[in-house]
């Protein structure tokens, strides 16, 4: 076997090759508070370089077409002070769409990937299609609303403080350890897509859930819940809470509230506060 | 004048401030010795306010007007011109307990023994009054808030 | 259940000395001392007793006296009376022995086999009293070359250059969460580090927001499994952000802080309900690989718009010159490794005392890996775990490492006294508690004072050491391996270590 | 596997690799050969989930003149040394070389430390008790004997119709330079880009890994590597390259090609239910998983991985059981894709007809002139 | 030329003392002078009790030390009495026809004993409590007396019956009210204290009062309203004072009870001010003027006068009733509105007693503030009551706590703690954190 001559040094895959925002302008278009960017052959960093100089510049509504998988999408919004931004997002938004977002609204047409909401702290984020993996992990605030399915681990250690409670509505189903660790926060799971007959896809939902609710629709086996878990019938309260955020889910989709309504909502609640207090010898 | 300031924010109720006011207004002032040995204990002039999980010490705040002074009938509480300290001549003392009427900070203890009342006395010239030099957690100073680069100067927020 | 466990510790009270002040029961947190009024005598209560010796400490007439219990069972080298006593208490409650502080086991500290060198006749020691001794040390990635301009105004340069942080010694504290230890404790740290212009880590316990203005300059910041208290503000108010992936005392498990110690501040700063139990899942659930590490350190590169070292800390285990190779390649700009000796508030025993690989080699290894593949450079190594004194200091940095980090020693500075019992949340000195009537007694005052005390004299120690060894800059003993040696160690250890055996 | 002796004791053996990685893999269902640029392109998309230290295609389909001939690309390392005389005197020996060529390559590209690279089209000549051997086993063992006794030869492809193209740098890079969107169409196109955490600059350290026409593009680290290779090893394979792509080429030749389970039994070998789950099914399904979990215990992959495993007629995909490393396949009449990310099917192929997330553990299976692929939806997203 | 001192104070006792230590501390030069119808170093007029009960001897009884008016440069006019104030001139007229010229006047004259209208006063062996000459000759007196009446159950009369008692005379209190110290506590003390009494052997009358005097030259006995006859062989006579007012009205001054003055105690003259037994002032509890005949109030309005006269701006501030005595072993102290229990006017009661431990505590309350207190028993830290009720604190969330007898600042909420402490603590080593 060969040994090591010559040493291949260290290649940033993130920044090598990424054009300075100046050169960038040819991209971009913006009018007065509105700006177009096409972000066909733009790397991560320059589509993000991008984004934070055309809302220093004042735009707030901003569109990116040809979006093919740009990572952190919104992101870098939250080191522009004051940027209340709507983002529309055309293509397929890359992973960690809107990680750390604080307060801007971002909008796909298209599906997004992994991590869409990575430890959130305010805003919106819409996905007009699915959304993979860790959606709305760690989330803290604000809502996500997704148009169809969910990957593996969807809002995984989702928490809440206070009257900062983030929503996550998903209008098809999702894979398994669906709200795993969730420490707070309402997920409402729609299955809008689900025939009658079939059960949500998620095994082990739930599993270390300590706070926070999943409402969900449709059929759910108790097979299919993790051990921390209990599955029970939803009160007038909580049908208040899936009123309006079903009613919400429906307005950025274009749905009928009622229609979703009509389906048979169940909450998942964790058994304990404190799922591993006994565990442990002292 | 220099004063004990009390942050309450690091006692800890530990109580010896206590103890140490006990033994340095004793006779041998020796600890061992002023609580085992001593015919007469010495009373200590501080209280320890303490209600769970907040404790602090209390002693005469010393006061630049002091409402003791004033209502004491006998002249056994003055303030000492040269230091300002508030001074108590326990010989002039009938135990009417004006003071401790008047006292805001219940800084004036009655001394059931001999009918009259007790006081700090800020250890009477020690360069740090046991309760401060013996408490182990900084929760008394001895500063004067005044002077500059004196305590109140800077809190530390 | 009646309890069939010895106690650990004898309290012995020396009667004549007793003045029942009750000062000793008002210490202790665990009930160890009780005033009997009805005989007005002290009583102890030995079957509690951690041995933290804070009633030996603050008894005022050094009556007390906290000993290991005389009481045995038979000498055993193989059922020791740890393992007996650990074994008794797993019968009795079905529970995961909990453990604090580092790893107590007799591993060998390589430290204690590793001697630093001195100049004699060939050349010169130098005098750190009175001449120049240089510790300041940079923290972050380094270019391959700078470009520069000759201008009119003289030499510019052109490159662009990644953020470093500067430190006035190359030593920081170590990850400590405001939830771990207490507010006190914590605020200490951020003071001490402050004063001596150097780091503090937030551990994953959020950065109280008054404290940002005040003392983000010093903050190391953690994004960490659990991801409390983390949002943008958090990370940009820092000096470097830091993603936990592992700690030396329980590499590969998640962290988990009990419901009682997360206080009416403790749950604010981790944005999460008080008194809920606080879990750090095992994993970050956006790292389950290399390629997603680095999708998060240049996420939070993002978030902070480059302006921040990304710093990332693992635990020291098997391939982990491999793995630090990987994390830089992945974008890190800092890599803190911490040995199997590291701190803990609370791990289970087994990990605690079982897993991971000792410091020393780890480093040895992660700094020749870098340096074979050219890219020691682009990172700083940041060695943590189990540093004792300015020697071992020294010594790792002589080995490679850019800085370290100290824990147990800090919390040591401030009173811990290792009793091992940081998860109860009981800490007679106030350090790792979150009830306020034990926290307070860490004046943050005085425990940073001492901290920084201790960090002046290892400043001291350090230069002494380098002026011993002509040298009076701290870059040129970093790495310089020539001025170790090793004693008692066997051939294939001064390999790994790259040090030659003592009179080679 | 004939005639290789273990070495000594595991102290010394190196560490598993350890890597992690962007995949990619397109096939036509209907054996239509089609030029590069697609995975080319795709694998651009994902550049950030390598770095730089490796990228290799396997593409199948693409020698239709010697269809018939082992294709062995062999990587020479130092030019210096005379080993290519050596590897040759070796291949005369034991096969008939129908031609042989130097791999075309593109001068412009200038990558780290390039190795020179050879191809030659060969069939067996076995000799005595060699003919009890399949000719599979037969180029097998040899290709093992010049890996692992010929210092700086590296044979790293060996399939019939097919080849693999790797080296140190990006994909697109090895494309480049191996001129692979000029050069060739294939019917199956894998790709990977490598971001390893060690071994770095080592040409034969990239993958695809192949052995004959089988090739793995994998991501992810497996934690009980060293329970699969010792397994392995027990069944005569030996681990040379100490990658976990190594260990699954193995088991996948093991269960496969030796053993002639279906993938779709393999995937639960690689990837078995959880207890809870086999627990929950019919008693025949439950033997057999339970079976399955018995016997092939060793070779359960755990840890985090994506693999995309290709051969002639059938590519396939398949995740961890928890599915720690992503996947998603797309489809497009007849063109299936997988790949590590969805942006990178849809950077070239804006229009699909499917895109789905299987399930973990659910492998996605293509094959010729079949929808087989289609089944893994179920339970997908 | 007449003397002529900036500074001129009438009176010699606590309210003069507090405007010459205050002047002392803003003017150390002006010049000062004391005059004095008692030919004596300044004494404290409080001890009187403590003297006859025989705890203090008469060295004791000096308020200030010898020296006091060498040390503050006061030119003490002993012995003769002020007759008349000239306001416009700014002179005062001694008895001795000496003119003192003045630039500021403090009228400090005191209180006069109340006498009542009965025939025979001019007997010997009668006498007030009131300055130390009326001590002096009832000890005189006191080697051939046996039993003694005490006409008045007010706090000076209980005080003297309980010297009395302790100097072994069988003692008799007669008492007007129905109660013994009606003004001054309430009914349950009152029961307290006449029990008390009357187990250390003190005869306690109420609803009553003496009627006739019988003797010769000398008290032998008296006769009661009721008909009841007492004999006794000392009378002493403690009704009470009433503010000695003849200088001011002379000189023009307004006078209601008192002299009138106002928060700078000022009179109605340019340059005359007022303070202590002879002065009126403003209750800012009760919320009407009356006189507060106290020591503490005397020399905090001897302060105020005193600092005003040197061209300061000190107003009186929060000012009301306050009383600390003990009778026997029972400690009893009072502020504010001790007996007003009228809880129409929104006053809300709170009392406990604890009768075999003659512990008693009663706070009065108005819209959650303490207006009046009154302890009896435990008395330690009651100044902390009295700090509540100076800073009106609303009290109200622990009221429950007021009966703790180791009540103290710890049984306060934390932030009204801190807000009555924080002159003399440090908060904010630790950040606050606090909910609010």
């Amino acid at each position: 076997m060969a040994g090591l001559a010559l040493k291949a040094g260290l290649r940033d895959i993130f920044l090598e090759g990424s054009r300075h925002v100046s050169e960038l302008g040819g991209y971009a278009t913006i009018s007065g508070s509105e700006a177009w960017i096409d972000a066909l052959n733009l790397r991560h960093k320059e589509l993000n370089d991008l984004l934070r100089e055309v809302a220093s510049q004042g735009a707030r509504d901003i569109t990116v077409r040809n979006v093919f998988g740009q990572r952190y999408i919104g992101t870098r919004l939250t080191t522009v002070p004051g940027s209340d931004v709507n983002l529309k997002i055309y293509g397929t938004a890359g992973n960690d769409l809107g990680a750390f977002l604080n307060g801007q609204r971002l909008t796909v047409y298209g599906n997004a990937q992994d991590g869409v909401g990575n430890t959130m702290n305010d805003g919106e984020i819409v996905v007009h299609g699915k959304a993979g993996d860790v959606a709305a992990m760690s989330m803290r605030g604000g809502k996500i609303f997704i148009r169809n399915n969910v990957g593996y681990r969807t809002a995984i250690h989702m928490k809440q403080y206070n009257d900062k409670v983030p929503v996550l509505v998903i209008g098809g189903t999702a894979q398994d350890f669906f709200g795993e660790y969730m420490a707070g926060g309402i997920v409402i799971l729609l299955g809008l897509a689900l025939s009658r007959d079939k059960n949500h896809n998620a095994s082990y939902i739930g599993t270390g859930m300590h706070g926070g609710v999943i409402f969900v629709r449709g059929n759910i086996e108790k097979s299919q819940l993790g051990k921390d878990v209990g599955i029970y019938e939803t009160d007038d309260r909580d049908l208040e809470i899936i009123r309006q955020y079903s009613g919400e889910f429906a307005q950025r989709f274009d749905l009928n509230t009622e229609d979703i309504l009509q389906g048979h909502f169940r909450k998942i609640l964790p058994l304990s506060k404190r799922p591993y207090g006994s565990i442990y010898a002292y | 004048m220099e004063r004990i300031l009390i942050k309450p924010e690091v006692c800890i109720g530990c109580h010896l401030c206590e103890i140490w006011c006990v033994v340095a207004h004793s006779q041998t002032k020796d600890i061992i010795k002023a609580f085992l040995h001593e015919k007469v204990k010495a009373s200590a002039r501080v209280i320890v306010e303490e209600k769970l999980p907040v404790t602090f010490a209390l002693q005469c705040r010393h006061c630049a007007e002091p409402d003791c002074v004033f209502a004491c009938i006998s002249g056994a509480l003055y303030m000492d011109a040269a230091s300002g300290r508030i001074v108590h001549d326990s010989e002039k003392c009938v135990g009417c307990y004006s003071c401790v009427l008047v006292c805001p900070y219940g800084g004036i203890i009655i001394d059931r023994e001999n009918k009259k009342v007790i006081k700090c006395d800020l250890c009477q010239g020690l360069e740090n009054p046991y309760c401060v030099s013996r408490c182990p957690n900084g929760a008394l100073v001895y500063a004067d808030p005044e002077k500059k680069g004196g305590v109140m100067d800077e809190p530390n927020v | 259940m009646y309890s069939y466990l010895l106690p650990e510790f004898a309290i012995e009270r020396k009667t004549e000395r007793c003045i029942k002040c009750r000062v000793c029961e008002r210490q202790c947190p665990l009930g160890g001392h009780k005033y009997d009024p009805d005989l007005d005598a002290m009583f102890s209560c030995e079957e509690v007793c951690v041995g933290c010796q804070r009633c030996a400490v603050f008894c005022p007439t050094g009556a007390l006296c906290v000993r290991p219990h005389p009481s045995q069972y038979k000498l055993n080298f193989s059922w020791t009376r740890e393992k007996l006593q650990d074994l008794k208490k797993q019968a009795e409650t079905g529970g995961v022995i909990l453990a604090g502080s580092g790893n107590d086991k007799p591993y060998k500290v390589y430290w204690d086999h590793l001697v630093l060198n001195a100049s004699q006749v060939t050349n010169p020691s130098i005098d750190p009293l009175r001449e120049p001794m240089e510790l300041k040390t940079f923290l972050g990635k380094k270019p391959d070359s700078l470009e520069i301009d000759l201008s009119e105004e003289g030499f510019e340069i052109k490159s662009e250059l990644n953020p470093n942080k500067m430190i006035e010694l190359p030593v920081a504290f170590s990850a400590m969460s405001y939830g771990a230890i207490s507010y006190q404790a914590f605020l200490s740290l951020a003071m001490a580090a402050r004063e001596v212009g150097t780091l503090f880590n937030t551990g994953e316990g959020g950065l109280p927001l008054e404290m940002r203005e005040k003392y983000g300059g010093n903050a190391v910041v953690q994004c960490a499994s659990g991801r409390f208290g983390v949002d943008s503000e958090y990370f940009n108010c820092a000096s470097i952000v830091e993603i936990k992936i592992g700690q030396g005392a329980k590499p590969g498990i998640g962290g988990h802080l009990p419901g009682e110690k997360v206080s009416f501040n403790v749950a604010r700063n981790r944005m999460i309900p008080e008194g809920s139990d606080a879990l750090s899942p095992a994993p970050q659930h956006d790292i389950y690989s290399i390629e997603d590490l680095s999708m998060l350190i240049y996420a939070l590169k993002e978030v902070t718009n480059y302006t921040k070292p990304i710093s990332v800390k693992i635990a020291a285990v098997n391939h982990v010159a491999a793995i630090a190779s990987g994390i830089v390649r992945a974008g890190a700009d800092i890599i803190a490794i911490d040995g199997i000796r590291g701190g803990t508030g609370s791990a289970p025993k087994i990990i605690r005392d079982n897993i991971g690989i000792p410091l020393e080699l780890a480093l040895a290894a992660v700094d020749k890996r870098l340096r074979d593949e050219g890219i020691r450079n682009k990172c700083s190594v940041i060695a943590a775990g189990g540093f004792r004194c300015s020697g071992d200091v020294l010594k790792a940095i002589a080995l490679g490492a850019d800085a370290v980090y100290i824990g147990t020693s800090a919390l040591v500075a401030m009173g811990c006294t290792l009793c091992q019992k940081c998860y109860t949340g009981k800490c007679a000195w106030g350090v790792c508690t979150q009830d306020p009537y034990l926290a307070k007694r860490l004046n943050p005052e005085i425990a940073s004072a001492k901290l920084v005390n201790m960090l002046r004299s290892w400043e001291h120690e350090i230069k002494e050491m380098l002026g011993g060894m002509g040298i009076n800059a701290i870059e040129s003993i970093r790495g310089n391996r020539d001025h170790l040696r090793g004693v008692g160690l066997e051939g294939w250890e001064l390999d790994v270590l790259g040090v030659k055996g003592a009179g080679e | 596997m004939i005639g290789l002796e273990r070495k000594s004791s595991e102290r010394y053996l190196p560490d598993q690799g350890r890597e992690a990685c962007g995949l990619f893999g397109v096939m036509n269902t209907s054996g239509k050969r089609f030029p590069g640029n697609i995975a080319i392109s795709a694998i651009k998309n994902i550049k950030v989930r390598g770095n730089g230290l490796g990228g290799g295609f396997a593409v199948y389909g693409i020698y239709p003149d010697y269809k018939d001939y082992y294709a062995l690309h062999i990587m020479f390392e130092n030019k210096k040394r005379d080993v290519k005389t050596t590897v040759e005197k070796y291949l005369t020996e034991n096969f008939n070389v129908a031609y042989d060529e130097q791999i075309p390559t593109n001068p412009q590209v200038s990558l780290f430390h390039p190795p020179l690279v050879w191809r030659y089209f060969v069939t067996p000549e076995k000799k005595g008790d060699e003919r009890n051997f399949s000719d599979d086993e037969f180029v097998v063992d040899k290709v093992m004997h010049i890996n692992t006794s010929i210092d700086d030869a590296y044979v790293f492809s060996s399939g019939k119709n097919m080849g693999v193209f790797k080296g140190v740098g990006f994909p697109d890079e090895i494309a480049d330079y191996f001129l692979l969107d000029k050069l060739y169409e294939g019917y199956i196109w894998t790709v990977h880009s490598r971001f390893p955490t060690n071994t770095p600059g080592w040409w034969g350290g990239a993958h695809p890994f192949s052995i004959l026409d089988w090739t793995v593009v994998h991501n992810g680290e497996i934690s009980s590597y060293g329970t699969n290779r010792r397994f392995l090893e027990m069944y005569g394979y030996y681990c040379t390259l100490f990658t976990d792509t190594e260990v699954m080429a193995y088991a996948v030749d093991f269960l496969m090609r030796r053993q002639g389970l279906p993938i779709e039994v393999v995937s639960k070998i690689f990837a078995p239910p959880m207890w809870d789950a086999i627990d929950q099914m019919r008693e025949k399904e439950k033997h057999l998983n339970t079976t399955l979990r018995m016997v092939y215990g060793p070779l359960l992959l755990n840890g985090p991985f994506t693999v995309i495993v290709a051969r002639h007629n059938e590519m396939f995909g398949i995740t961890d059981r928890i599915r720690l490393r992503p996947i998603t396949a797309g489809a497009k009449d007849d063109l299936v894709y997988l790949s590590s990310e969805e942006a990178a099917i849809r950077s070239v192929a804006p229009d699909l007809d499917f895109a789905w997330t299987p399930h973990g553990g659910n492998p996605v299976v293509v094959r010729m002139n079949s929808t087989d692929h289609l089944l893994s939806m179920d339970n997908s997203i | 030329m007449n003397p002529t001192f900036d500074y001129a104070v009438i009176g010699n006792s606590a309210g003069s003392m507090g405007c010459i230590e205050m002047l002392r501390s803003l003017d150390g030069r002006g010049s000062i002078a004391l005059i004095s119808e008692e030919a004596r170093h300044v004494y404290s007029r409080a001890l009187l009790p403590y003297y006859l009960v025989g705890k203090i001897d008469l060295e004791k009884m000096y308020y200030r030390p010898p020296d006091f008016y060498e040390q503050n440069r006061v030119t003490a006019i002993l012995g003769q009495k002020a007759v008349q104030i000239d306001p416009d001139k700014k002179e005062a007229l001694l008895a001795n026809q000496e003119r003192i010229a003045y630039g500021k006047l403090l009228l400090a004259t005191g209180g006069q004993p109340l006498i009542p209208p009965i025939n025979g006063l001019d007997k010997k062996k009668i006498f007030t409590f009131l300055n130390m000459n009326d001590v002096l000759e009832i000890e005189k007196a006191l080697v051939n007396s046996r039993r003694v009446v005490v006409l008045g159950g007010g706090v000076i009369g209980l005080m003297a019956a309980e010297a009395l008692s302790k100097r072994g005379l069988k003692v008799y209190v007669i008492e007007l009210a129905g109660r013994v110290l009606a003004p001054v506590v309430d009914e349950a003390v009152s029961q307290l204290l006449e029990a008390l009494f009357r187990e250390n052997g003190v005869e306690i009358i109420t609803k009553n009062t003496i009627a006739e005097i019988n003797g010769g030259s000398s008290v032998t006995g008296v006769v009661l309203t009721d008909g009841t006859e007492i004999p006794c062989d000392m009378l002493v006579l403690a009704m009470g004072v009433a503010p000695r007012v003849e200088l001011a009205s002379q000189a023009g001054l307004k006078i209601d009870r008192g002299i009138l003055v106002n928060g700078r105690m000022e009179t109605s003259q340019a340059d005359i001010y007022a303070c202590g037994d002879c002065a009126q002032v403003y209750d800012t509890v009760a919320g009407v003027s009356k006189v507060i005949p106290l020591w503490p109030n005397a020399y905090l309005g001897g302060r105020i006068a005193g600092s005003n006269m040197a061209g300061g701006g000190r107003e009186s501030g929060w000012t009301t009733n306050m009383n600390s005595m003990h009778f026997f072993d029972l400690y009893l102290i009072t502020a504010g509105l001790n007996v007003s229990t009228d809880e129409s006017v929104g006053l809300v009661n709170l009392v406990r007693l604890v009768k075999e431990q003659k512990y008693y505590r009663k706070f009065i309350l108005r819209e959650g503030r303490i207006v009046g207190l009154i302890l009896a028993g435990k008395i330690s830290r009651a100044g902390i009551f009295v700090n509540l009720m100076r800073s009106r604190a609303d009290v109200s969330p622990f009221t429950g706590d007021l009966f703790n007898e180791d009540f103290g600042y710890w049984s306060i909420p934390e932030k009204l703690r801190w807000e009555l402490l924080k002159e003399h603590i440090i908060l904010g080593v630790v950040d606050g954190n606090d909910r609010t």
